[in-house]
């Protein structure tokens, strides 16, 4: 099931500069195509839908937006846009952080609204220090530190770093693209939290942050193997070594 | 001879316990049987009447010196101290004075009760209720000055003691 | 001064008991679950601290991979589980948000009453232990009590009492049973009262004050620093409530304050949670008496599949900022889901908090971070 | 053959039938402790075993013996087998002083097992001695959180002992006897109650015996959610309850020497009004167990409301509050009784 086709998923933050018709906010036209009147959302104690059975009929392709295939978008019946990435390298946010680190800002996009820049992993560090302590930007509050894994890609995990400004009350996500064996440099040093977030993202994930302070597992065991947050984790596989490892209990 | 008998289990009970105070490895057992020696000794005042020094015995040493004794063994490490050597170089000048002390006791008890002057208090200040009076009334009246150079001794154990223990006052 | 007399004794040698370290859990009743907090103490002072959390790990984010959206919703319930329709909230309204759909008003409106009702019963429980951590006995089951009237209701509306699947993407599983209102109406017409009650076995007591005050302080720009947010930021007085930073549900309709505290305190975090609790009582009242009619459904689409993308969506929870950043490669089930756990968060401050203080007031402190290790570990 | 009655049968009864009733006593002041605070609680407590629980303490007691005693490996043994044991005596020793009837009642025996003359001496004395199982219980366990409990016991201990002591001196003042019979009868014969003598003296009494006694708010020693449990942490089964039956029988005992002290003992109130007299219905004893009882009932009482202190914020208290208001009160006493007497 679900041949959808997610091997051109590469290249999709490509800012899509044509063509701006889907606004800042999510334009929220219900989009049914269940049979209305039907118990759509919940309709009983078990999960709706089970896993992907339902197989939409044909792809719908409304939506405009070129460089990623929207074809795994749900088909719809009532023409609405489907979310995408837009430009906004003309942020002034952008053209602050460009007239200050020339080329860092690898590409500047929103989706639904919510501003997403990929920046070089080279300057992380200083680029964070200065998102704080510039008064035009001011995001003092680092909200949370993530990664996200896409095995099939070079560079194939984005470290995500989710800023907030309290005074200001915006929002801003930097992301930057690292392959396996790249380091990417802790921010503790900018903000605290970052100590246990980039920890999480250590044992999860296995990226190295260098100069993080304390850089051992936090949620796992210290002698786990793996990264389970890995798409190429095999889970039955480590819970099975570790069971027989520490349990000596054999199936 | 009931009399006799308390007398001298009693004091089995003390001397043995003295001796375990000594010979115990462990300093907290040690504190034990010293508490248990000093309970000896209130039962022995009881007995001589002395129910005053008794109950300050009770209090002074077994409810108060010694919670202050444990206090201070449970910090120290009692179990690496089990491990250390008992004895050290200092036994030649332990013997000495233990010969000392030894040679000093039998002739107390060779020259016997002579060498002690006892003086029989009157009878009135025996009576029951007295006991405490008699004590406060010769402490503070007799004994004023030997009374007032103990606490002064103590007053100034108690400041030193503060001064060691917290080095920035 | 210093004396340079006793420099020559080297103290570890006379008193090797000067630094103990001490395990603080993972079984110690007030750890409030399995948290293990390693303290190495000076005399009850404490020095250092290191918290071992993941025992309750169970790799939400991983599992959450692997089901369709909807079937995600109570994993979340388990994440949080004394406020899992908060959980719940931020989940749903993030799928919303990135399917597009936007539900009916009635759906909000239930929706941002149920939430309250959470925080409430959330900072009921919080109020419970931290009052038992201090010793105060009573107060904890004052506060139960109270909380069981919540989860009455909840298990009226949801069908369960803790871990309660609260909200379904685009709507609810039914509408509000018949009664509900005026269940809802009666508890918020008494809860005042309550509260009242235990302001008077606490607010003004001279031990509580004592044990509470000028402990575990935290300025306002060391708490953004740990990246702190709920009470525990707000009773720095950093004015950051996600409900008005970022109105989500139906929050832009009502009327209510944010209570700041002043000294970052254990107990002016004290006192800004049960401030909320009233000001969460004010948003329930409002909601029961404009509850709008309509649909209790949006109409979304019964495979959940959104685009391609991302979003991050948080919500102010009992606890803290929750936020859900969601990648979808537009399949049924999501790319990745990462949690962003408010007390995950706030417990790393915990170290800062209780440098230099006693073993008791580690107790206080992990109480006043109102921590909940299912969140944490995950 | 006299004297054997005298000073053997007859004390060795009253131990018998006080040990008893002093035994069945604590058990149901569990009992009493579990529906009071419940009561305070707004639920109902023990309900099960009997009407209303009242069978509980039987089946606690039953539990505690049945339970298996576990002593850790590394423990002390022999320590850690005394502890429960030097905590559990003097508590029932203080009992032998402590007088709940008149010289003449108990057909001319005296409702008490002993007078002796330092008494009121004797019971502070022996029940300062129960801390070293406290002590020694918390040490022998070799375990960290029990030392922390043993240490905060000794302290906590050591200050109050103190406040305590000097808290009494103003009723010795006034009493001008060390006998705790005499104490009463003293009360008898001036026709008022200590407490309305020595006020203050009472209030230093009773908070440094809660301490004493480790209640909250000051149950540092023990303080499950600190310490869980502190010095008797690794205690289970048939030790433990003697930690248990120790601390309550401190309560009783800090209780009745509250009311010998500053509540007339076994007299009833306004003794000396004779208008009063029916009063004299409820024999002397019964007097003196409804006083001890109401003064359990405020120790629960406490529990139920208020938190604990932590631990140097006790001990600036014993020191630096308790302490000097008790010697103020010993010497305005003394100035007062020089002036006027």
């Amino acid at each position: 099931m679900d041949e959808e086709k997610e091997k051109s998923k590469e290249q999709e933050k490509k800012p899509t500069s044509e063509e701006a018709p889907s606004p800042e906010k999510p334009k929220k036209q219900p989009k049914v195509w269940a049979k209305p009147g039907a118990p759509a959302a919940g309709p009983a104690r078990p999960g709706v839908g089970g896993a992907g059975e339902s197989k939409p009929p044909a792809a719908a392709q409304a939506s405009p937006a070129p460089p990623k295939p929207a074809a795994s978008a749900p088909p719809r019946k009532s023409p609405v846009e489907t979310p995408t990435y837009l430009d906004i390298s003309q942020d002034p946010l952008v053209s602050r952080i460009q007239e200050k680190f020339p080329g860092a800002v690898l590409a500047a996009q929103s989706f639904l609204g919510q501003k997403i820049l990929t920046v070089d992993p080279l300057v992380v560090l200083p680029l964070c220090d200065f998102l704080k302590h510039d008064p035009e930007c001011n995001f003092d509050l680092l909200e949370d530190v993530t990664a996200v894994d896409f095995p099939e890609r070079d560079k194939r995990f984005v470290v995500v770093y989710q800023l907030c400004s309290i005074r200001r009350n915006v929002q801003v996500r930097l992301k930057c693209n690292i392959a396996e064996n790249d380091k990417v440099a802790s921010v503790t040093s900018v903000w605290s939290v970052a100590n246990w977030l980039e920890r999480e993202v250590y044992d999860m994930f296995g990226i190295i942050f260098l100069g993080h302070p304390d850089l051992r597992r936090i949620l796992l065991p210290e002698d786990w193997v793996g990264h389970p947050l890995r798409k190429d984790y095999d889970v039955h596989k480590q819970d099975e070594d570790w069971i027989q490892r520490h349990l000596q209990i054999r199936k | 001879m009931i009399d006799q008998i308390i007398f001298y289990t009693l004091a089995f009970i003390i001397v043995a316990m003295s001796l375990m105070v000594i010979l115990a490895r462990n300093a907290v057992r040690s504190a034990l049987y010293l508490i248990s020696a000093l309970l000896g000794f209130a039962a022995l005042y009881i007995r001589l009447q002395a129910e005053l020094l008794a109950g300050v015995q009770i209090l002074v040493y077994v409810g108060g010196i010694m919670v202050l004794f444990l206090f201070v063994i449970m910090l120290v490490s009692v179990r690496t101290m089990e491990h250390q050597a008992r004895q050290t170089r200092q036994w030649k000048a332990a013997v000495v004075i233990a010969l000392g002390v030894a040679a000093e006791l039998i002739y107390l008890i060779v020259r016997g009760g002579s060498i002690f002057v006892t003086k029989q208090p009157p009878d009135a200040l025996l009576t029951k209720s007295q006991n405490t009076q008699v004590v406060g009334e010769a402490l503070y009246s007799t004994y004023l000055l030997p009374f007032e150079i103990a606490s002064v001794l103590l007053l100034v154990a108690m400041i030193g003691a503060v001064v060691l223990a917290k080095k920035k006052i | 001064m210093e004396h340079d007399i006793f420099g020559a004794i080297d103290e570890k040698t006379v008193l090797d008991a000067n630094q103990v370290v001490i395990n603080m859990g993972p079984q110690h009743p007030s750890t409030h679950g399995v948290l293990r907090v390693k303290l190495t103490l000076d005399g009850e002072r404490v020095i250092d601290t290191d918290c071992i959390i993941g025992y309750l790990h169970r790799g939400t984010e991983k599992i959450v991979e692997n089901r369709p959206y909807a079937a995600g919703v109570p994993y979340f319930d388990r994440t949080d589980y004394v406020a899992a329709v908060s959980n719940n909230l931020g989940y749903v309204e993030c799928v919303e948000k990135m399917l597009g759909v936007e539900v009916p008003p009635r759906v909000q409106y239930i929706r941002t009453m149920m939430t309250e009702f959470q925080r409430i019963a959330s900072h009921l429980l919080w109020l419970g232990t931290h009052a038992l951590d201090i010793g105060a006995m009573t107060v904890f089951l004052y506060a139960f009590r109270e909380r069981e009237e919540i989860l009455k209701l909840f298990e009226a509306l949801f069908g369960a009492r803790l871990t309660i699947h609260a909200f379904r993407i685009g709507g609810l599983w039914q509408d509000l049973p018949v009664g509900f209102l005026d269940a809802c109406r009666r508890f918020s017409d008494t809860i005042g009262e309550h509260i009242n009650e235990y302001e008077g076995l606490l607010t003004n007591n001279r031990i509580w004050l004592e044990r509470t005050r000028d402990i575990g302080v935290i300025s306002a720009q060391d708490a953004i620093d740990l990246g702190l947010t709920g009470p525990v930021l707000r009773g720095s007085g950093v004015n950051y409530d996600v409900r008005k930073a970022r109105p989500y549900s139906a929050y832009a309709d009502f009327d209510f304050d944010i209570p700041l505290g002043v000294h970052g305190d254990t107990y002016d975090r004290y006192l800004v949670r049960i401030e909320e609790m009233r000001q969460s009582n004010r948003i329930i009242q409002q909601c029961i008496t404009r509850m709008p009619t309509g649909p209790i459904r949006a109409k979304a689409p019964r495979v959940i599949k959104p685009p391609v993308g991302e979003y991050y969506h948080s919500v102010e929870g009992p606890k803290g900022e929750l936020g859900y950043y969601i990648v979808s490669e537009g399949k049924t089930s999501p790319y990745r889901v990462r949690i962003r756990p408010p007390t995950f968060i706030n417990l790393q401050a915990l170290k800062k908090l209780v440098k230099g203080h006693l073993v008791a007031d580690v107790v206080a402190i992990i109480g006043t971070l109102d921590i909940v290790l299912g969140e944490i570990d995950r | 053959m006299n004297i054997l009655v005298n000073y053997v049968v007859i004390p060795l009864v009253k131990i018998v039938v006080i040990v008893a009733i002093l035994s069945g006593g604590i058990a149901y002041l569990t009992l009493m402790e579990r529906k009071v605070i419940a009561r305070l609680q707004h639920r109902l407590g023990p309900m099960r075993v009997g009407w209303h629980g009242i069978l509980q303490p039987i089946a606690d007691g039953l539990k505690f013996i049945i339970k298996e005693d576990i002593i850790p490996i590394k423990a002390d043994r022999f320590v850690f087998t005394i502890a429960p044991g030097i905590s559990l005596v003097p508590a029932f020793i203080v009992f032998s002083v402590i007088p709940f009837g008149p010289p003449d009642s108990l057909w001319g025996t005296g409702g008490y097992v002993t007078d002796v003359n330092i008494a009121l001496l004797f019971a502070v004395a022996v029940s300062s001695v129960g801390v070293l199982g406290v002590i020694l219980g918390g040490w022998a366990s070799n375990s960290k959180y029990p030392l922390l409990g043993a240490l905060r016991s000794s302290a906590q201990m050591v200050s109050y002992e103190v406040a305590m002591g000097f808290g009494i001196i103003g009723v010795l003042l006034v009493a001008n006897s060390l006998s705790l019979v005499e104490i009463v009868e003293k009360q008898r014969s001036m026709g008022v109650w200590f407490f309305f003598v020595q006020p203050i003296a009472f209030l230093i009494y009773y908070f440094c015996g809660m301490a004493e006694t480790n209640r909250l708010p000051f149950d540092l020693p023990e303080a499950e959610t600190e310490l869980v449990g502190g010095f008797h942490t690794e205690y289970s089964g048939f030790r433990f309850s003697l930690f248990f039956i120790a601390e309550y029988a401190n309560m009783i005992t800090v209780s009745s020497l509250a009311v010998t002290l500053f509540f007339g003992g076994w007299l009833r109130p306004f003794s000396s009004v004779a208008a009063l007299s029916f009063l004299d219905i409820i024999p002397p004893p019964l007097w003196f167990v409804i006083k001890v009882l109401i003064f359990l009932y405020i120790f629960i009482w406490v529990r139920g409301t208020l938190p604990r202190f932590r631990f140097d914020q006790l001990m600036r208290i014993g020191w630096k509050v308790f302490l000097p208001v008790a010697m103020a009160n010993v010497m305005v006493t003394g100035a007062i009784l020089l002036k006027f007497l």
